[in-house]
């Protein structure tokens, strides 16, 4: 009956340290209201990519799971965190992102001299850190109802960034992504209840021992599928999305998109592999592939009839977001010996990474562009390219990884999906990537084309884009690139940890 | 027969429900939906979860039901909310519905057995601890990281409110909760019972160690006590840039760090408390607590700023 | 013993009885004061009689005395509250007089 | 034979059922809100539900679920206070329901 134990690792404390530091820099800044809320912010912020790499770094070392259990009490009755190979990509893959937008933001965000405290910039700070908090629990917890609190952390993180600037339409964005991801933790919640009812645990470790097929199981699972892919925004959940993630702040924005969407994506994958009886339900799994290539071709196609930038890269967030939930079928179907050994799956966690770091630099980007040019319609967009270069080519190298061109990571990711999706003939899937990609070319150069044309007659540049800022979105542009380069072996480190099937 | 109480709770229960998302008014709508919380602490009696009653009381009910109440009276009166829908959608959405509510209630009428359950290992490491409210045990030591987090979310949620200023009003006090109308009637309750509902909510965070009750309920009597007296118009909101007010927000959740940090001198770690002083810890981490909650309850019911500061 | 179980039962009765009186009169009462003259009189009697009834069976001073504060705190509410609506109703005759 | 937890376990789907539906249904915000907070209810119940099945080793009923439900409300009572003030703000900005899409996003509203 009882799961095996966890026991606290050498190291574990540092996963604590993860999740609370956080939690410690957003309580000084809310509490001292101090002349400079990013002060504080950019003490927590190299302090958290450190912790993230430290975890990795033991994870690297051990070849094992950093493993923590708070206060001593064993799960199912207390509550364990743990990083395997997956969970420590993940945290380091926030880290940096944070870190590069929060250099980024360091210009729009920073307190006036002669205020001791500005809203803008208290409320960003705080909720960015609330936001990585929230991260650091949902891949580090064991536990369904600590992740459900994991969730409610995020949501309350990222709602209140949507409508920063007050605008009606934010505001009214903000809503509606509140009621969406208000339903899903609903859901969520629903399957924990009778999870619990039937298990008498909600240990992810005792889950997967004891979960068998039977109706409370099917159920449970069913909503918690369904409640998470409202948060993941996966058609036909995803109205939510566009006009959320396009009328935040581009650095919000970045984070929202890059970030919080894998999220409960990341929370799904756990559930299938790690909590649901062995194997997993074939039909469920065509049935989260078939969304996945809707959500693909259908936003991919109202990505290219956008008239603003900022919707245009969000559409393509929920396209890309589809590809994800292509995984479920390709592993399945795999004759790898465990899941995480099949190209699918490695596929899929790269197409993860490859799309956060090109996604949030694509949202800087453009960003920077609005900023400069004063307005992001995609038809104004003559001149950029002598405006802000840098950010333009960003846009650009950025535009590779998603389209799956080489070399970058979105070709490996998706080379990785297509051969998997051959592999196991699922011709309707390497359809969808070929034509995804397609889609996804058209609309980049659309933006490209626009961008590099030649300036109207009169053509002034509203802001000066100091260069650092630059740099940060090209930098991440780059390393979604690089991943391109990053040889398979490495690849081995995110199957560190996970537990072989029974 | 016995379970005639609970059938009648039950059916009161759900057309209390039904009503509250059918009637037409939304003001009705609100009243509905208390009348359902009131009812469902009675379930939650019947559930054996006295500690759950008083927080739905106190906070599904009662802090809820005027959050909603003030939400209705700040709203523009429309002249009819129900509008009607598709007939294809709500035959749709009715179908759904039924579906979700079947399957449920297929798996409710099938107990597994033996019952699942964590109460035998709940009860095993009681002992260390001193406490006799096991529930309190759950929230504050087995279960601390989740308190913990969910206090983070209130502070959140608080930022999320405050967002809503509008910038020139940032560090400014939130509108007055004053009713329209003063009333004698309600200031002379607001000078006479503040003083009694301080003590009882003092007492439910002390008496929730051992007994039902604990830092929410008590946060929530405190919480009310101060909304009545901003209600009956004694006292104004405080302005959202007071250091005294940031404080007292995160005072709850800096002891409940403070603690779990000390618990990697202390005792084995983050959040594990020294078995001799565990009583008293966690009673001091549930007094700042419910501190905290009983601010933050009162400033999200209050809302934005909505006046410059001073 | 006996004699106090009967002087509960009786009071309880005597209390479940004007409840029931005061619930019926604030369905079919025709307008608000009259309806909270109902209400009322099911919140004093009504409910006093069942306290009262309930004091003798407490096991200890402390839980008669948690029942009696208890009984002097829904006085305090019930006065509020109908002073509140009925304030309210005169309000909303002195705006509109047909109503 | 039917006992006191799988009458609350019916009463659970059927506040679930209702709030569902009035939480889809609805067109505005607020009534929205109420109809969320009558789904969290219903799946509060439920964890009420194997509290009360799980009573064992002198506990009346399983302290764990119970501990989740508290921590529940207060989460949901906090989004309905986030809720509530986003819509009234939305009020102020000028909009009178969630309903009516700007112009620039007419086209997603077809998807």
């Amino acid at each position: 009956m009882m799961p095996a134990g966890y026991a606290t690792s050498e190291g574990g404390a540092l996963l604590v340290i993860a999740v609370m530091l956080p939690i410690v820099g957003m309580i000084a800044i809310f509490a001292l209201g101090l002349r400079r809320a990013e002060r504080i912010a950019f003490i927590i912020l190299p302090g958290g990519l450190f912790i993230a790499l430290a975890i990795a770094a033991e994870v690297a070392r051990t070849g094992a799971a950093v493993t923590y259990v708070l206060g001593g009490w064993q799960p199912p009755l207390g509550i364990a965190l743990q990083a395997d190979g997956l969970s420590a990509t993940l945290m380091v893959l926030t880290a940096l992102i944070l870190c590069a937008v929060g250099l980024f933001a360091r210009g729009t965000f920073s307190t006036p001299p002669d205020m001791s405290e500005a809203r803008r910039p208290m409320v960003f700070w705080t909720l960015m850190l609330g936001l990585w908090s929230a991260l650091n629990t949902v891949f580090l917890g064991q536990d369904l109802f600590n992740l459900f609190v994991a969730l409610e952390l995020l949501t309350f993180s990222a709602v209140p960034l949507v409508c920063l600037d007050g605008r009606r339409e934010t505001v009214q964005a903000a809503l509606r992504y509140l009621l969406f991801a208000l339903i899903g933790s609903v859901f969520y919640l629903l399957g924990a209840a009778l999870l619990y009812g039937a298990y008498g645990t909600l240990d992810m470790a005792g889950l997967r021992l004891q979960a068998h097929y039977n109706p409370a199981t099917s159920v449970a699972l069913g909503l918690m599928i369904v409640g998470l892919m409202a948060k993941a925004a996966l058609f036909p959940l995803h109205l939510w999305l566009p006009p959320a993630h396009a009328g935040a702040p581009a650095a919000a924005s970045a984070v929202l998109s890059a970030l919080v969407v894998k999220a409960p994506f990341f929370l799904i994958l756990r559930l299938w592999f790690d909590v649901a009886p062995q194997p997993g339900n074939q039909l469920a799994a065509q049935m989260l592939a078939w969304l996945g290539i809707f959500s693909i071709v259908f936003c991919s196609i109202i990505a290219l009839r956008q008239v603003r930038l900022k919707l245009m890269i969000a559409y393509s967030t929920v396209a890309q977001i589809g590809y994800l939930f292509l995984v479920f079928p390709l592993v399945m179907a795999s004759d790898a010996p465990s899941a995480w050994q099949s190209i699918g799956w490695t596929g899929g966690v790269l197409q993860l990474v490859s799309h956060a770091l090109a996604k949030a630099s694509m949202f800087l980007a453009a960003g920077l562009i609005a900023e400069a040019l004063g307005h992001d319609r995609i038809d104004n967009l003559n001149g950029a390219v002598t405006a802000v270069p840098i950010s333009v080519a960003a846009f650009g190298l950025a535009g590779l990884s998603l389209m799956g061109l080489p070399p970058s990571g979105g070709f490996v990711a998706k080379l990785m999906l297509l051969t998997a999706a051959t592999e196991t003939a699922n011709w309707w899937i390497v359809a969808a990537i070929l034509v995804g990609g397609i889609l996804a070319a058209s609309y980049v150069f659309r933006v490209l084309g626009r961008a590099m044309a030649a300036p109207k007659i009169g053509f002034k540049t509203l802001a000066h884009i100091p260069l650092y800022r630059e740099l940060v979105v090209l930098g991440l542009a780059i390393s979604a690139v690089v991943l391109g380069f990053v040889p398979l072996q490495p690849f081995a480190f995110l199957g560190i940890g996970r537990v072989g099937l029974p | 027969m016995t379970l005639l109480p609970d059938l009648a709770l039950v059916l009161l229960i759900l057309t209390a429900a039904v009503w509250t998302v059918a009637v037409r008014d939304r003001r009705d709508a609100v009243i509905g939906f208390i009348v359902v919380g009131l009812l469902l602490s009675l379930a939650w009696v019947r559930l054996n979860a006295v500690d759950v009653a008083l927080t739905e009381a106190a906070i599904g009910g009662g802090a809820t039901g005027l959050l909603l109440l003030r939400a209705c009276a700040r709203l523009v009166p429309r002249p009819a909310e129900s509008v009607l829908p598709h007939p294809a959608m709500w035959i749709l959405t009715g179908l759904l519905c039924s579906v979700i509510a079947a399957g449920l209630a297929a798996i409710v009428v099938m107990p597994v057995e033996p019952p699942a359950t964590l109460a035998p290992e709940a009860a095993a490491n009681m002992g260390e601890l001193g406490l006799g409210n096991p529930v309190t045990v759950v929230l504050l030591a087995y279960r601390a990281l989740d308190t913990l987090l969910e206090k983070v979310v209130l502070v959140l949620a608080l930022i999320g409110v405050w967002t809503l200023t509008p910038e020139q009003f940032w560090g400014g006090a939130p509108a007055s909760l004053r009713a329209q109308q003063s009333s004698g009637a309600l200031r002379l309750l607001a000078q006479v019972l503040p003083p009694v509902g301080v003590v009882i909510g003092v007492y439910l965070v002390w008496n929730g160690a051992d007994h039902p009750g604990g830092t929410f309920q008590g946060g929530t009597v405190l919480a009310a006590m101060w909304l009545l007296v901003m209600m009956a118009d004694l006292r104004e909101p405080p302005e959202i840039r007071l250091h005294t007010l940031r404080l007292l927000v995160i005072l709850g959740p800096v002891v409940f760090l403070v603690a779990g940090f000390a618990g990697f001198w202390i005792a084995n770690g983050f959040l594990s408390y020294p078995p001799a002083f565990a009583k008293p810890i966690i009673v001091i981490v549930e007094a700042a607590l419910a501190l905290s909650i009983a601010v933050i309850l009162g400033m999200l019911v209050a809302g934005p700023a909505a006046r410059a500061p001073r | 013993m006996i004699l106090v179980d009967m002087f509960t039962m009786a009071a309880v009765g005597a209390g479940m009885f004007f409840f029931l009186a005061g619930t019926v009169g604030l369905l079919r009462f025709p307008d608000t004061l009259s309806r909270l003259h109902a209400l009322t009189k099911a919140d004093n009697l009504g409910f006093g009689f069942i306290v009262l009834g309930l004091l003798p069976q407490s096991p200890d001073v402390l839980s008669g005395l948690k029942l009696v504060v208890v009984w002097l705190l829904v006085q305090l509410a019930a006065a509020t509250a109908g002073q509140l609506i009925a304030q309210f109703v005169g309000l909303e005759r002195r705006r509109d007089p047909a109503a | 034979m039917i006992g006191t937890a799988t009458v609350y376990g019916l009463c659970a789907s059927g506040l679930v059922a209702i709030g569902l539906y009035g939480l889809v249904l609805h067109p505005t915000p607020l009534r929205k809100v109420i109809a969320f907070n009558l789904l969290g209810s219903g799946t509060f119940v439920l964890f009420g539900v194997a509290a009360r099945r799980g009573g064992a080793a002198g506990f009346l009923a399983d302290p764990v679920p119970q501990a989740m439900v508290i921590t529940g409300i207060v989460v949901a009572f906090a989004s309905t206070a986030l809720a509530v003030a986003l819509l009234l703000r939305l009020q102020e900005t000028g909009a009178s329901s969630i309903e009516t899409t700007p112009p620039e996003q007419q086209d997603n509203g077809a998807s």
